[in-house]
């Protein structure tokens, strides 16, 4: 097969190299945060596929990263469903909801694209409080011991054990990088860019862009949600916070601070933010006004991203 | 030339808040032959494209291509018959090269279904691509980013990604706006080699272009055809002075 | 901050490797961001306190901040905790679960802490406790959650100082039952919190004899009440209602407009006037209803030594509101719990000779062996007994009036009021 | 004395360049004819003396006045009336509004406004009426009047007979030279060779945004081979 | 309680919270249909009105209408100043861009809670109402500050409706939303209109913020709702339709107030914003739009 974009590829590995090396390296408090920007990463990186390749801005993500978490999280502590299985099931159930909602939404544009989300992610969320009865609602459920380990060819995986969950969470990214990568370097992705820069146009040379873009939003959803079933159950807590337009907001701004439609830009953007807003909340209770301002900022000043940036200004192929 | 009819229009008709655009337009056009459509401003040429390309939805009539009725068919799915459409005002990926451009262009009937990979489907849709490029003198310039090219360039960037979708049917929205004269004469080397493989509808204003290729012209005025014949009895009808001209037919 | 120091002076020999990925991460090099630091010992105890500084708590985290200082700088005048100072490290939680964990997770690897308190909002310690036993961090909860001693968490978490919901609530039934009516109408919010209350309550009615005539859940974002009034029956002899969040002034202000002066008794559970000044004219309808109190914000008329003493060093006055700025009023019903808690820790570390982290097992155990504590300087709320098995402590409960908009102390619990089955025990759990 | 001049604009949509050097001069009491096919530049030309489409260079110098680089909305209050290609109504407001937006451009007195009705007094019965609603010839009468409610020194109209029938055209093009009569340096865009030799005093062809050639109108009323070579009919 | 006392009950209280919704949203709507823009942090500005009658409240001594009336005059004023701001040093500078406008606000909206936290503190503060009268219904009583609420909105409604209709700034602005460019044409500066309308958006805002504190009280976190009732109205009321608006906030509200009587509110939430959002995608011009638009 064609390997679209080598130096991509190429970046994309040394990162790979980069990320594993690191916990041979880290304190074990960064391990731990590296575990987090990891998984949230791929959540970006799901949001990206929509917001960045495609030009389509959901204030909505929240639904799909909570439906992987409750999907899975209720299996497991409902049913006892051994994890790898739950993590599938969360999957799916990122999958289902976002083929379903994608369905409806994308036959709305721009703004009103943004408000459709927005209430429907809303309405997700009234729902996880509503049904609290079986989600636990805001204080949510908090998965047994047993479910906080599981045996796969033979071995056991603690999910209580830092190292563990953080070659876990690189394997997810690694497995997600690689995929994002194919898709969007090769035809597929050329396709989800070019209803981005010109939907019309797509359209009269002879492409269905609502099929286009649907597939698009379903991956996105899924995952989206695939990052949340893998928080979950590493972390053992699901809770209706998840769902909070909160979430949606993080994946916006990760995505905007790296670089919307380039492959690298929301692990960036994952960790700027991150390791920023954990080093803010021990000085100063100012986080949310850095989140407001840093919005603002990328918008007047950056609106391509750090990587965004680096792309127009000096390597073309950074995308 | 056979007379075989490519596409065929009865009393097609669109109506925008009561100003009738196009209005009971019947038009029928054979496999092979360049035609031109030509018309004062607002005579409704633009509009009546828009009907055969699928872009704007008909309050009356049908559309037939290739022996089918497409009327309530989307513009997407006619374009995958192979009637291509290129438009009036430069319509391209500005962003990207001009060989992504073009091979999007190309995806389309290569890779029809984007889930299903087709075996050495992209070295096909590049070549493809790249020989479609070359064919309007843009082969020099494949790399370059779209947007950043010279007006005259990007109208063939255009021309290309209709090209590259080896149409039956291209149908050319005032492709010369804004060319210069060079630029017109590499043009019309590029539709009349066009032509021995596909059909040509071409809406132009410029006469000397229209002149030049058109095997036969149709003219519209205020949403209806005024006159059609070759090149030689439109020139002569007075109907098509009286409507540029204003003068009393 | 006070750590990085220690954090840098100590290096690995990787040291050289370490340089280069450090200079990268430059702008975040903060405190611990590379090297594994093993546990220091012997210098310092450091607590980790989860704050709730913004969200929908913050009302309450400034509060306990301030209390946890004031402790603070007792414990440490008085020579720190086996000689050692004790520090505290604050973080903001932002009332948020996920924010929360990782406030636990950020002190047991970052600051590695000795010890964790400070936790209030029942979600947050749910989202919380489970990886507090993961990290092996003594987790000190200053909740009012029964989740603890229903045996929801781990070996790992406490309660020491602050009754549970459910100890409360039964502990007053019979004095509302007794007192004030038996057809009780419930007004609660619509998630967990409430629906403690809720379940707490009718089963402590119903073994008094009592009957739950309404059961309102009202959604916590909800602004306007007037709405739900109709619902409470013409036949209710006492309304109970506990409302957390902002929503309370409104509550008590239309619920005055709707019932008018025939109104059926009231009792209410402080928590929803927790920060809230009592004597502005939006709750005179509360004027002659009751409420539970954890220990009474209003200074009475005998008061002790000890609440004197507490109200001094916190800087609150007899009115319970900032010592600076009388507006500013305190969540006092609360608060005590992180003051209490921090003697409670001192305690324990004492009696485990405790000198750093590898003896947190030994401090654990000492808290369990722990049997109560008694009313002084060090624990103004008064008397408890602690449940080494449960984890949970039991303390007299207060139920006050509102007299000329103050607080009135009308009837005190015993502790033994408060005391229901163990429902776990979490001494047969390994650490 | 010139009341408007034009000198060296330049424009661009992205990269394409719409206007190349394009300079006029407009004396009061003459009508300069644009003429062109369509996307010559004509209407671009107007856009950017007006302000909504910015010249990368040139000068733009009105009543003596160096307007060059001015916002948009300070042009017109320099004393340009314009009526813009289709009309451009605020259709929801009432006609009365659309001539008062007109009049609040300068804050000038009502002479233009009681000229205008003078020309036009169908309009004065349909004062309340929602402008949309008026037939395509009153609309025109309306974008006129509008524009002459700003007490104009020039006036600029693209295409004003544009889809109108013959006899609404008449009532138009009367207006337009009872405008320059009245002093007023009129700039009017066409593409019907007609209008343009009935109304004229000059004629500039325009093609690929630049002015190709300047006429006077006798040397193209008798020569219809200037006429048909920038126009383009059919040989 | 009998039925017909209770759906009495229920109406009173949809009129008044179709009241305030109606200011409120009429302020969004006014922003999107001129400037083609979601502006997020419009509930932000309802809070801070509400902050600054309390504000109000806490500095002027003498009887509580005297502050009251001069919180109805001042705090919008200020909030419209902070718009008038947020206009100049943000939205000006990203051109309007709809989806970097929404952005945009949302940092904003952080901005304005962070800071008024900081100012403000996290509690609420209630506010004593102009005058204190509890009008009683045999079966409950009622506060008439309420009736006011629902008089002021009425009057203030029928004001911006006379002055978007009948003053020549309404007339500009209405000339400026229907074609931007032609309103330069003749003379209008369209950044000043915007500005004055992001503004006035923010005023009326503010102005349901002053007006619900007496009822309610202030926090810095109650600008949440009032944005997403807001948003509901403007959609089903039709994207920038000044009537569609007034006549969804009436609808809104009333079945918000009756909804919530007979189901459990949570539920009914859930199912209105699911309505709204399915609104959206099969009827985008909102129930009471014009089609095409």
């Amino acid at each position: 097969m064609v390997l679209h974009n080598k130096k991509l590829a190429a970046l994309c590995l040394a990162v790979l190299v980069l990320l594993f090396a690191l916990q041979f390296v880290l304190s074990s408090y960064m391990i731990l945060a590296a575990t987090r920007i990891l998984i949230l990463a791929v959540f970006a990186m799901g949001y990206n596929m929509l917001m960045g390749y495609t030009g389509l801005l959901s204030l909505g993500h929240a639904m799909f990263f909570a439906a992987g978490v409750y999907a899975s999280g209720m299996v497991t502590y409902y049913f006892g469903v051994s994890l790898p299985l739950a993590f599938l099931i969360g999957i799916l159930g990122a999958f289902a909801a976002s083929l379903i909602i994608g369905l409806l939404v994308l036959r709305t544009q721009t703004v009103s694209f943004m408000i459709v989300t927005l209430m429907f992610a809303q309405a997700a969320y009234l729902t996880t409080l509503y049904f609290s009865r079986y989600t636990g609602g805001d204080q949510g459920l908090t998965l047994p011991t047993s479910a906080r380990s599981f045996r796969l060819f033979g071995q056991i995986l603690d999910m209580t054990s830092d190292l563990t969950r953080y070659n876990i969470a690189f394997a997810v990214f690694a497995v997600t990088l690689i995929g994002l990568y194919l898709i969007t370097q090769g035809p597929i992705g050329r396709l989800f860019v070019a209803v981005r820069e010109n939907e019309d146009r797509t359209r009269m040379l002879g492409f269905d862009t609502y099929r286009i873009k649907l597939v698009a939003f379903t991956v996105s959803g899924t995952v989206s949600g695939m990052a949340g079933a893998l928080y979950g159950l590493m972390f053992g807590f699901v809770g209706s916070s998840f769902a909070a337009f909160q979430t949606s907001i993080e994946a916006l701004l990760y995505t905007l601070i790296g670089g919307p439609g380039t492959l690298l830009g929301p692990l960036l953007g994952t960790t700027v933010m991150t390791m920023l807003i954990d080093r803010l909340s021990g000085l100063t209770t100012a986080y949310l006004v850095v989140i407001g301002v840093l919005l603002i900022v990328v918008t007047l000043w950056f609106p391509a991203g750090i990587l965004g940036t680096i792309r127009n200004r000096w390597l073309p192929w950074l995308k | 030339m056979a007379e075989v009819k490519l596409l065929r229009t009865q009393g097609l008709a669109r109506h925008f808040d009561g100003i009738k655009a196009v209005d009971g337009v019947d038009f029928t056009l054979h496999q092979g032959e360049i035609r031109a459509i030509i018309g004062p401003n607002g005579a409704g040429k633009s509009t009546f494209v828009g009907l055969l390309s699928g872009r704007i939805k008909p309050s009356a009539g049908r559309v037939e291509f290739a022996g089918r009725d497409v009327t309530g068919l989307p513009a997407h799915k006619r374009v995958r018959m192979g009637l291509a459409y290129t438009f009036q005002i430069t319509n391209i990926y500005k962003e990207m090269t001009v060989l992504e451009n073009v091979a999007i262009a190309a995806q389309n009937r290569l890779r029809p279904n984007m889930l299903r990979r087709n075996p050495g489907g992209e070295a096909e849709i590049e070549r493809l691509a790249s020989e479609a490029a070359r064919s309007v003198g843009l082969g020099e310039m494949l790399g370059e980013t779209a947007g950043t090219l010279a007006y005259g360039h990007q109208r063939l960037v255009e021309v290309a990604m209709g090209l590259a979708q080896s149409p039956r049917l291209l149908i050319l929205d005032e492709p010369t706006q804004g060319l210069s004269d060079g630029e017109i004469a590499n043009f019309n080397a590029v539709v009349r080699k066009v032509s021995e493989t596909a059909t040509v509808l071409l809406i132009e204003h410029n006469m000397d272009v229209v002149m030049a290729l058109a095997d036969r012209i149709t003219v519209l005025d205020q949403g209806r055809v005024l006159a059609e014949g070759t090149p030689a009895e439109i020139t002569a009808s007075a109907a098509v002075q009286a409507a540029y001209l204003g003068e009393p037919a | 901050m006070q750590d990085l120091k220690t954090h840098s002076e100590f290096m690995l020999p990787r040291r050289k490797l370490l340089t280069g990925m450090a200079a990268a991460g430059a702008a975040l090099a903060a405190p611990g961001l590379v090297g594994r630091a093993v546990a220091q010992s012997g210098d310092v105890i450091k607590l980790g306190a989860p704050f709730h500084r913004t969200g929908i708590g913050a009302a309450y985290g400034r509060w306990y901040e301030r209390t946890a200082k004031a402790a603070l700088a007792i414990i440490n005048e008085q020579g720190g905790i086996n000689g050692m100072p004790v520090e505290l490290i604050i973080e903001d939680d932002g009332t948020d679960p996920k924010r929360g964990v990782e406030a636990m997770e950020k002190f047991a690897a970052e600051h590695k802490v000795d010890a964790v308190f400070g936790h209030l909002f029942s979600h947050v310690v749910a989202a919380t406790a489970p990886r507090a036993g993961e990290l092996k961090m003594p987790y000190f909860l200053c909740s009012e959650g029964h989740a603890l001693a229903a045996g929801a968490f781990n070996r790992y978490t406490f309660q020491p100082c602050i009754t549970d919901v459910k100890s409360q609530i039964s502990s007053m039934a019979p004095w509302m039952s007794n007192n004030l009516g038996k057809k009780v109408t419930l007004i609660y919010p619509d998630y967990a919190f409430g629906y403690d209350h809720r379940d707490n309550m009718t089963a402590a009615m119903q073994a008094q004899g009592g009957e739950i005539v309404a059961s309102i859940a009202i959604p916590p974002t909800e602004t306007s009440y007037t709405r739900y009034m109709p619902q409470i029956p013409f036949n209710t002899e006492v309304i109970y209602h506990v409302m957390v969040g902002p929503g309370v002034l409104t509550f008590v202000k239309e619920l005055g407009e709707h019932l008018g002066s025939q109104r059926p008794e009231i009792f209410g559970f402080i928590d929803s006037l927790e920060a809230v000044a009592l004597d502005i004219p939006q709750l005179d309808y509360l004027e002659g209803t009751y409420f539970w109190e954890a220990m009474p914000r209003y200074a009475q008329a005998e008061q002790n030594e000890f609440d004197k003493f507490y109200r001094e060093k916190v800087g609150v006055d007899a009115n319970g509101a900032s010592v600076d700025d009388a507006k500013d009023v305190s969540t006092f019903s609360h608060m005590f719990s992180v003051w209490e808690t921090l003697f409670a820790i001192k305690q324990a570390m004492e009696m485990a000779d405790y000198k750093g982290p590898d003896q947190k097992v030994a401090m654990l155990e000492a808290m369990e062996s722990i049997t109560g504590f008694a009313q002084s300087n060090e624990f103004p709320q008064g008397d408890k007994v602690f449940n080494g098995k449960t984890h949970q402590a039991f303390g007299h409960q207060n139920i006050s009036k509102v007299v000329d908009g103050k607080l009135e102390l009308t009837y005190t619990t015993s502790i033994d009021e408060t005391m229901y089955p163990d429902e776990t025990d979490y001494t047969q759990m390994s650490f | 004395m010139s009341v408007m001049t034009v000198e060296g604009f330049n424009a661009y949509y992205g990269s394409a360049q719409a206007l190349r050097d394009f300079s006029i001069e407009l004396q009061a009491g003459e009508i300069l004819c644009l003429l062109g096919r369509n996307g010559a530049g004509k209407t671009t030309a107007l856009k950017a003396i007006m302000g909504t489409v910015r010249p990368e260079s040139g000068r733009l110098v009105l009543n003596g006045v160096d307007l060059t680089g001015s916002r948009p909305e300070e042009i017109p209050r320099a004393g340009i009336g314009y009526v813009p290609q289709g009309r451009r109504l605020f259709s929801e407001l009432t006609v009365w509004e659309n001539l008062e937006i007109g009049l609040m451009t300068r804050g000038q007195g009502r002479e233009g406004l009681d000229y205008a009705l003078e020309l036009f007094p169908v309009l004065k019965d349909r004062m309340k009426q929602r402008s949309g609603t008026l037939s395509g010839g009153e609309q025109t009468m309306l974008s006129m009047a509008r524009a002459m409610c700003v007490n104009p020194t020039v006036m600029m109209l693209d295409e004003p007979t544009e889809g109108l029938m013959p006899s609404a055209i008449a009532g138009i093009r009367d207006a337009v030279t009872r405008l320059r009569d009245g002093g007023v340096a009129v700039l009017l865009v066409e593409q019907r060779v007609d209008a343009v030799l009935s109304v004229a005093d000059r004629v500039a062809f325009m093609d690929h945004g630049e002015i190709k050639a300047r006429f006077h109108i006798d040397e193209v009323r008798d020569n219809k081979e200037l006429l048909h070579r920038y126009v383009g009919v059919g040989h | 309680m009998n039925i017909a006392p209770y759906l009495l009950l229920a109406t009173l209280e949809g009129l008044v919270q179709a009241s305030v919704l109606m200011l409120t949203a009429l302020g969004l709507s006014l922003v999107f249909g001129v400037m083609r823009v979601v502006n997020v942090a419009h509930g932000e500005f309802f809070m801070l009105g509400a902050v600054g009658a309390w504000i109000c409240a806490t500095l002027i001594p003498g009887p509580p209408a005297v502050a009251f009336v001069a919180a109805l005059v001042l705090a919008p004023l200020f909030v419209g100043a902070i718009a008038w701001a947020a206009d100049w040093a943000i939205l000006k500078r990203i051109d309007y861009n709809p989806e970097a406008t929404i952005v945009a606000t949302i940092g904003l909206m952080y901005i304005i809670q962070q800071t008024t936290l900081w100012s403000f503190g996290p509690n609420a503060q209630a506010v004593d109402a102009p005058f204190y009268y509890t009008l009683r219904f045999p079966w409950f009583g009622y506060s008439t500050y309420k009736f006011f609420i629902i008089g002021a909105a009425v009057v203030l409604v029928g004001g911006l409706l006379y002055f978007l209709r009948h003053s020549k700034v309404g007339l500009v602005m209405r000339a400026t939303q229907f074609d931007r460019e032609t309103a330069q044409n003749f003379g209008i500066s369209v950044g000043r209109v915007y500005s004055i309308v992001f503004a006035v958006g923010a005023m009326l805002a503010a102005i349901g913020g002053v007006l619900v504190v007496p009822a309610q009280q202030a926090h810095y976190l109650m600008g949440h709702d009032p944005l997403l009732l807001s948003f509901v109205v403007v959609i089903v009321g039709g994207l920038g339709s000044i009537p569609g608006t007034i006549a969804a906030a009436i609808l809104i509200g009333m079945s918000d107030g009756l909804l919530s009587v007979f189901f459990s509110p949570t539920l009914a939430k859930i199912f209105s914003t699911l309505l709204v959002a399915l609104v959206l995608v099969f009827k985008p011009e909102g129930l009471f739009g014009k089609a095409g638009r």
